[in-house]
């Protein structure tokens, strides 16, 4: 044992040393947290978070042309599509699309599938909700996005 | 110091040893025992703060409820309860018990009815405010070979205890 | 829910292009319950058919993609895509053991450049503790099984070890019927304990000599080797709610 | 102490509720006997103590049932399964490339290096590779994993052994992390980052940038964290000579990753069999000397340090050229199987995967680090006290969503 | 009436004085003040913690969570009274009672100023050990009583580190107790006010007295406190990564938030008796180096000072707060706190009030820094292991103990003091 | 109420001692014989003390002593007990009729 050591050790430096780099922290402009609901954190462009069914701004049309792709793509077969063919154009039209949010592990497979790039996973992460049943969105939500009652004071 | 020794506070706590004292010997938990007895020390703590001797006092305190209870609860903690909880608790030694407090009792009635005549009710007050200082020069000066031995007492019970509660050293 | 099932099966092939791109086969999605799942015709192990596609040595082959790319199967053929062939594997190792054992080392070959020994099951212990103890195999990295429901011996039990030494990966299998019970190497690598529990717990093959065989990852009372391709996960669950809840299930 | 165990049933005081006593009587019979030459201070009185899967430092579920002669740990028994998923058993009824999000879900602090042993896996199986410019993104990506994951280690070590300030700096640091994954790939714990034969994201504009000011950000934190651990005579005194592994117990055992280096044997699949594009970098691979817990901590906070190294010269080497390779958007491998294991943050992760040439696996073993390593955890507790019962589970470092699968 | 003015120009505390009226009121104020204390320690703690570890703490309830002990403290009466089935009822019901009433009655002989204590016994610091002995007791039934294996083994473990740390706390109080001795008339004391007294006429702090030994056994005192108070790094009777909660790991609610009470009072009165022993107790710093009336004068604004001090950090809190309308309310009550400890600055700026504020405020001043200490440990510190600990205690901090009691003992033996 | 004399601290010191003596004679369980000492013991130092109070110091001191031999009296009695509870499993002290075991 080193003389050093033997002062590091009495004088209890390696504690110190500790006790510095607590201190240090305590500066306010360390501080990393933020207030959540009041300071929103703002995620990444790539976000993969809520669904969201395009439409065509300009008619309201929607994107989708059931082709069922992103049903077949997710892995939690949890995308519903039904569709009928509309005999005047002898093209499919979209009825109901049902997308099971409570399931959804967020891995974006139904979005790399979709041809037309209708089904997207958007930046919006909020997605809690009072009820199962709300976690279940159907094709008015997925245009729309989800309205949630708010609760203001 | 004015004087402390009222006399609610003598019967007060006399009266918490002594019904803590009974609770001591017939409470069938041992740890109920052992709370009973830190009130019991507690009070006769208190007791000698109102004889004025604080220092006596304070080492009841710190040894007894602080030393003393500490092991004794350490030791039913170590060792199993659940039988000896619902074991039968007392012996079949009554009538010695009896005969033990007959003669005990009329010991104390005999000092009561004798007692104004044997012990004046107050003699020599001592100085109130030295008294650890007076404790302390008897302990280092007329006992000083006393208290020596008492220390070594300790030291023996300290290993005894450790050689007997240790299974191999 | 199988209109629905059958829905998915058949996307409708509008554009051109779409069906190029899902092709004919899709996935058979009524396996994933893997109840009802369909008996598929499975060589035994290891042996593909062979194509003319030569197996190139991974790691050792320079990084281009373009040209170690499969041959893909075309738009429209049923036919199974080709595989690289299975070699065989001569090496010292190989040729000790089946000096000692003879025909009991019943197939030697290489995979994508991954060797692996096929033992008759009555030699697999011996075979295991050779490896161990002479070819400097000292690390298990893994037991585990394979179910093919096909084969006369359905279970087949892999070890897949590593030797520090000659930084070599080899895989031995031994095939077991259920009545069979394979051989326990926790006595070989301590590290084979909970890995035979888990294998036992999954497939219900028993281990010979194992100190404390018992399920490790499912309590104690579960019914039935989840990791058999005869389990049925819907009828435990069905069974699990009904019992357990008292209702019928949703499922 | 008093014998709980031997509460009449129904008490409180008894081992478990939800503990069949055919189990506890298994355990006992046939559970680990402690050795002869230890006799207990208080012959009749052995704790069975109960930690967990309720309790604050078993990282998670895993139930660690104790048998202790007053602190003194005779022998342990784990009980795991409480986070146990099928993972094997989805495989079989998903495809490949839909079976990719699931592995994430196992050791869900090192998602990415999941996702990147199963792709490579599944690669291998149907004889392809990734793109050199998917190799090299993969290789920063693993390796930033491997910081986060040992960073949230190290702080909920530190936190089992008593110090909580270090969990709130390394989760500081981790965030930084997060935040590439989550602008690379649009999530930050389960990733999803690669896909079989290659990456699917390009990478976003300031990636590079992202990450040497990460690099930069990063080094002097790490100083930090040794300024308050490494020296820090409480820990040392807490870690050294603490759950002791020698190599040849180590090897025997099979424990991978940072636990067996520091048993003193330098053995990392990104040295010994490179995959990605691991040959091309210049790192070291630390080693131990004694296998303890302080070693083991060493070990870490120096591999921290190279898996920087190997950001620092991948993130100024990265290729141009095609991210996905030509792989069929039907997968059907050909028959066959394959065995692919990479060097995840814990340990080795192997993946067994057998092809019946179906566009679904036959059947995915996984090889989880973290279950094989659980294993010498009685080994390395035993005769040792309860505190560091609980130093060794967190020097271990296991996930329990990977140990239970 | 009469007595209450008698006793303002005695120089006696109630309790010498025999002054009940006073002595209630001295006990009600000290009760309310550890009270507040303990309040304020918890939202310190909270708050320097979170800041030593880079985050935020308590934000919402209040300004700067500034009321959130006291929603704490709601929550914890209100909530529901769980006893668990098998436990002792009557101990465990006992238990964080005699926790409590020990942590408090040790504040009897806390001398904040040389008037202003209950009582000034004859045997001071031995009571005070003796009571804040008594402490363990009730740890020690909680363990038990809640029957059940992680309390047992926190009380276990709790019973023997204080006890083992007792020893070395004695050791180092009875050096102090010697240094007393030093005095020109030569006689020792045990009472709180004269062992403060004797260091006045000492003319130094007991800490710098016969330099290193003043300060090794207070340094010896300040490791056992801290494990006698089963703080970090020694807080192992109730590590909540080993043993959950240790010993009230079955307790909640108001059974558990008197624990909490008795530990935080457990630490303001260890950290008296160490300002007392060591710190010169009331004195201001340097009272016989930075004589005269000119550092009187410079010394008797440290008060108000102080709160000025706060008061700025308070309004620069309302500065640095984001530009966002949920704020305002938070704002608008950090400011108006702001301006009270403003308030308080300006009210002892008043020359009747900043002179006899002056020792009062020097004590709290001395223990807000060993209250500031505790925290500190706590947020950089690993745990000790048990019989490490115990190897500390009894191999380390006792035999340092004898040594320097044997010095302090000897060396003024042969006239030999520094 | 009557002044307190000495008197009456010896009738509380006679109560203490009895009920003691009641305890050591009657319970079977070691430890709480071993509490029933202690009782008779405090009770010898109540009249100690009390007597000290009239006279000199010197009953203080003595009761300091008698303190101390509780405390070593206590040590030994339990470290007996843990012994003979690591053999017997019991600690009724009617079970105790060997010397050796």
């Amino acid at each position: 044992m080193t003389v050093k050591e033997i002062t590091r050790k009495v004088l209890l430096l390696d504690l110190l040393k500790g006790l510095a780099v607590t201190f240090r922290n305590q500066n306010p402009k360390e501080i990393y947290t933020e207030q959540y609901p009041l300071q929103r954190p703002r995620v990444a462009e790539r976000y993969r978070g809520a669904p969201r069914l395009g439409v065509n701004p300009d008619t309201n049309e929607t994107l989708c042309i059931s082709c069922d792709l992103c049903a077949l793509a997710c892995p939690e077969h949890l995308i519903v599509v039904t569709s009928e063919r509309n005999p005047a154009t002898r093209r499919k039209e979209l009825t109901t699309f049902t997308y099971d949010l409570s399931r959804c592990m967020f891995c974006g497979l139904c979005e790399d599938a979709c041809p037309t790039d209708c089904l997207e996973l958007t930046q919006d992460f909020e997605l809690a909700s009072y009820s199962r049943e709300g976690m279940i969105w159907d094709r008015q939500t997925l245009e729309r996005g989800p309205q949630p009652t708010k609760y203001e004071r | 110091m004015t004087p402390v020794a009222t006399p609610f506070f003598f019967y007060f706590l006399a009266a918490i040893a002594l019904l803590s004292g009974l609770a001591v010997i017939t409470r069938r938990n041992p740890v109920h025992s052992a709370v009973a007895l830190i009130m019991t020390l507690l009070s006769v703590a208190g007791l000698y703060l109102m004889l004025y001797a604080p220092f006596v006092a304070g080492v009841q305190i710190i040894l007894y409820a602080g030393g003393i209870v500490v092991l004794f609860l350490f030791v039913i903690m170590l060792v199993s309860l659940e039988k000896a909880v619902r074991e039968y608790q007392f012996n079949h030694q009554w009538h010695v018990a009896a005969a033990a407090t007959a003669v005990l009792g009329g010991l104390l009635v005999y000092v009561y009815v004798k007692g104004r005549g044997i012990f004046p009710a107050r003699a020599a007050v001592m100085p109130e405010t030295l008294n650890t200082q007076q404790v302390s020069l008897s302990l280092f000066q007329d006992y000083l070979l006393p208290f020596e031995i008492a220390s070594l007492l300790l030291l023996v019970a300290i290993i005894g205890a450790v050689v007997m509660a240790k299974k191999r050293i | 829910m199988a209109d629905e099932k059958n829905d998915r099966l058949n996307p409708h092939p509008e554009k051109p292009g779409e069906a190029q791109r899902t092709g004919e086969d899709a996935p058979t999605l009524e396996q994933w319950t893997g109840a009802t799942s369909s008996p598929q015709p499975m060589p035994q192990g290891g042996q593909a058919p062979a194509t003319a596609s030569p197996a190139p040595h991974p790691g050792a082959t320079p990084l281009k993609p373009e040209e170690k790319e499969t041959p893909k199967p075309a738009a429209h053929a049923p036919s199974k895509p080709a595989g690289p062939a299975s070699q065989p594997w001569e090496d010292e190792l190989v040729a000790r053991l089946r000096a000692r054992f003879g025909s009991g080392v019943r197939e030697a070959g290489s995979y994508l450049g991954q060797n692996y020994l096929v033992l008759d099951p009555s030699i697999a212990y011996q075979s295991l503790a050779l490896i161990h103890d002479e070819e400097e195999f000292e690390y298990l990295v893994d037991v585990t099984a394979v179910h093919y429901p096909e084969r006369e011996s359905p279970f087949e039990v892999v070890w897949i070890l590593y030797s520090f030494a000659k930084n070599q990966r080899i895989r031995v299998k031994a095939c077991y019927t259920e009545a069979e019970a394979a051989p326990s190497v926790v006595s070989l690598w301590a590290t084979a304990n909970w890995l035979e529990r888990e294998v036992f717990d999954m497939f219900g093959i028993r281990f010979d000599g194992h100190p404390d065989l018992r399920r490790i990852l499912l309590p104690d009372g579960w019914q039935g080797h989840p990791l058999r391709k005869d389990y049925g996960i819907i009828q435990q669950d069905q069974e699990w709610v009904k019992i357990n809840l008292g209702i019928e299930s949703g499922q | 102490m008093s014998d709980l165990s031997k509460a009449p049933p129904g008490s409180t005081a008894h081992l478990d509720l939800d503990t069949p006593e055919s189990q506890i009587q298994t355990y006992l019979h046939h559970g680990p006997a402690p050795p002869q030459d230890e006799k207990t201070y208080l012959d009749a009185n052995e704790l069975v103590l109960n930690m967990g899967p309720q309790h604050p430092s078993t990282h998670g579920v895993l139930r660690v049932i104790l048998r202790l002669d007053g602190e003194k740990v005779l022998g342990t028994e784990c009980i795991i399964g409480y986070l146990h998923r099928g993972v094997e058993k989805i495989a079989e009824n998903r495809t490949y490339t839909m079976f990719n999000p699931y592995v994430d879900r196992m050791d869900y602090v090192a998602a990415i290096s999941n996702g990147l042993g199963y792709c490579e896996a599944v690669e291998k199986l149907l004889n392809v590779q990734a793109p050199p410019r998917a190799q090299y993104i993969r290789v920063i990506l693993a390796e930033l994993n491997r910081l986060a994951s040992h960073m949230l280690w190290l702080g909920t070590h530190a936190l089992d052994i008593g110090a909580i300030t270090p969990l709130f700096y390394t989760f500081r640091d981790r965030e930084e992390i997060l935040k590439i994954f989550e602008k690379y790939c649009g999530a930050r714990l389960t990733t999803h980052a690669f896909r079989i034969g290659g990456c699917q994201y390009e990478t976003y504009d300031g990636f590079e940038q992202d990450v040497i000011k990460f690099l930069k950000f990063v080094r002097p934190k790490i100083d930090e964290y040794e300024e308050l651990l490494t020296t820090n005579r409480i820990w040392v005194e807490r870690t050294r000579g603490v759950g002791v592994l020698s190599a040849a117990d180590a090897i025997d055992f099979g424990v991978t990753g940072p636990v067996l280096r520091a048993s003193g044997v330098q053995w990392d699949l990104r040295k010994a069999q490179p995959y990605a594009a691991y040959a091309q970098f210049d790192f070291e691979v630390p080693v131990g000397r004694n296998g303890d817990t302080y070693d083991r901590y060493i070990v870490r906070i120096a591999e921290l340090r190279q898996s920087l190294r190997i950001i620092e010269q991948a993130v100024g080497a990265i290729p141009e050229g095609p991210i996905m390779g030509k792989v069929p958007k039907i997968m059907r491998p050909p028959v066959g199987e394959v065995y692919h294991s990479i060097e995840a943050p814990k340990g080795e992760l192997g993946y067994f995967i057998v092809s019946d040439g179906s566009t679904q696996p036959w059947r995915v073993r996984v090889r989880p680090p973290s279950f094989v390593n659980l294993q010498a955890l009685d080994k390395m507790v035993r005769g040792a006290l309860v505190a560091d019962v609980v130093a060794v589970i967190g020097t271990i470092d296991i996930v329990l969503g990977e140990v239970d699968r | 009436m009469q007595s209450f003015l008698s006793y303002l120009n005695s120089k006696l505390t109630p309790g010498e004085a025999g002054n009940f009226a006073w002595a209630t009121i001295y006990i009600l104020l000290i009760f309310t003040g550890i009270s507040v204390a303990v309040i304020a320690m918890n939202w310190l703690e909270r708050k320097i913690l979170a800041h030593m570890q880079v985050r935020l703490g308590p934000m919402r309830v209040g300004p700067h969570g500034l009321l959130q002990p006291i929603a704490d403290a709601l929550k914890l009466l209100i909530k529901e009274d769980i006893m668990p089935a098998e436990a002792d009822r009557v101990v465990f019901w006992l238990a964080p009672v005699i926790v409590v009433i020990t942590a408090f009655t040790v504040f009897i002989v806390v001398p904040f100023g040389p008037t202003h204590a209950v009582t000034d016994m004859n045997i001071g610091v031995l009571f005070m050990l003796g009571v804040s002995s008594l402490g363990v007791l009730g740890i020690i039934m909680a363990g038990w009583a809640s029957n059940s294996h992680y309390p047992l083994m926190g009380a276990l473990r709790s019973s023997s580190q204080m006890v083992s740390y007792e020893i070395a706390m004695g050791l180092a109080v009875v050096s102090a107790i010697l240094m007393t001795t030093l005095t020109p008339d030569g006689v020792g004391t045990l009472s709180m006010i004269k062992i403060v007294q004797a260091q006045d006429q000492q003319q130094t702090w007991f800490l710098f007295r016969m330099f290193p030994f003043g300060f090794l056994a207070f340094f010896i005192f300040a490791v056992a406190m801290v494990a006698e108070t089963n703080r970090a790094p020694f807080d192992l009777p109730e590590a909540e990564s080993e043993l959950v909660a240790g010993f009230h790991t079955e307790y909640s609610g108001f059974r558990w938030s008197l624990f909490f009470l008795a530990e935080y009072a457990a630490m303001l009165a260890v950290s008296a008796i160490a300002v007392t022993l060591w710190l010169g107790g009331w004195m201001r710093p340097f009272p016989h180096w930075l004589a005269g009336d000119g550092w009187d004068a410079f010394f008797s604004f440290f008060p108000a000072a102080t709160f000025f001090l706060l008061a700025l950090i308070a309004f620069f809190g309302t500065v640095r707060m984001p530009k966002h309308p949920a704020f305002r309310i938070q704002k608008a009550g950090l400011g108006a706190f702001a301006l009270v400890l403003g308030g308080i600055g300006i009210v002892l700026l008043i020359p009747a009030v900043k002179d006899r504020i002056q020792d009062i405020y020097w004590f709290v001043a001395k223990v807000s820094v060993f209250q500031y200490a505790y925290i500190w440990y706590r947020g950089t510190f690993p745990r000790y292991r048990f019989d490490q600990l115990m190897k500390l205690g009894w191999k380390v901090m006792i035999p340092m103990g004898v040594a320097v009691l044997i010095v302090m003992a000897a060396a003024p033996a042969f006239n030999f003091v520094w | 109420m009557a002044d307190i004399t000495t008197l009456h601290y010896l009738v509380v010191a006679a109560g203490l001692f009895v009920l003691g003596t009641i305890g050591v004679l009657t319970r079977r369980n070691v430890i709480i014989i071993l509490m029933s000492i202690e009782l008779i013991l405090n009770a010898v130092n109540l009249n100690l003390v009390a007597f000290s109070r009239m006279y000199d110091v010197h009953g203080q001191v003595f009761s300091i002593f008698v303190i101390t031999d509780a405390a070593a009296e206590a040590a030994v009695g339990l470290g007996i007990l843990i012994a003979f509870f690591r053999n017997k499993e019991t600690t009724n002290v009617d079970e105790v009729d060997l010397m050796k075991w």
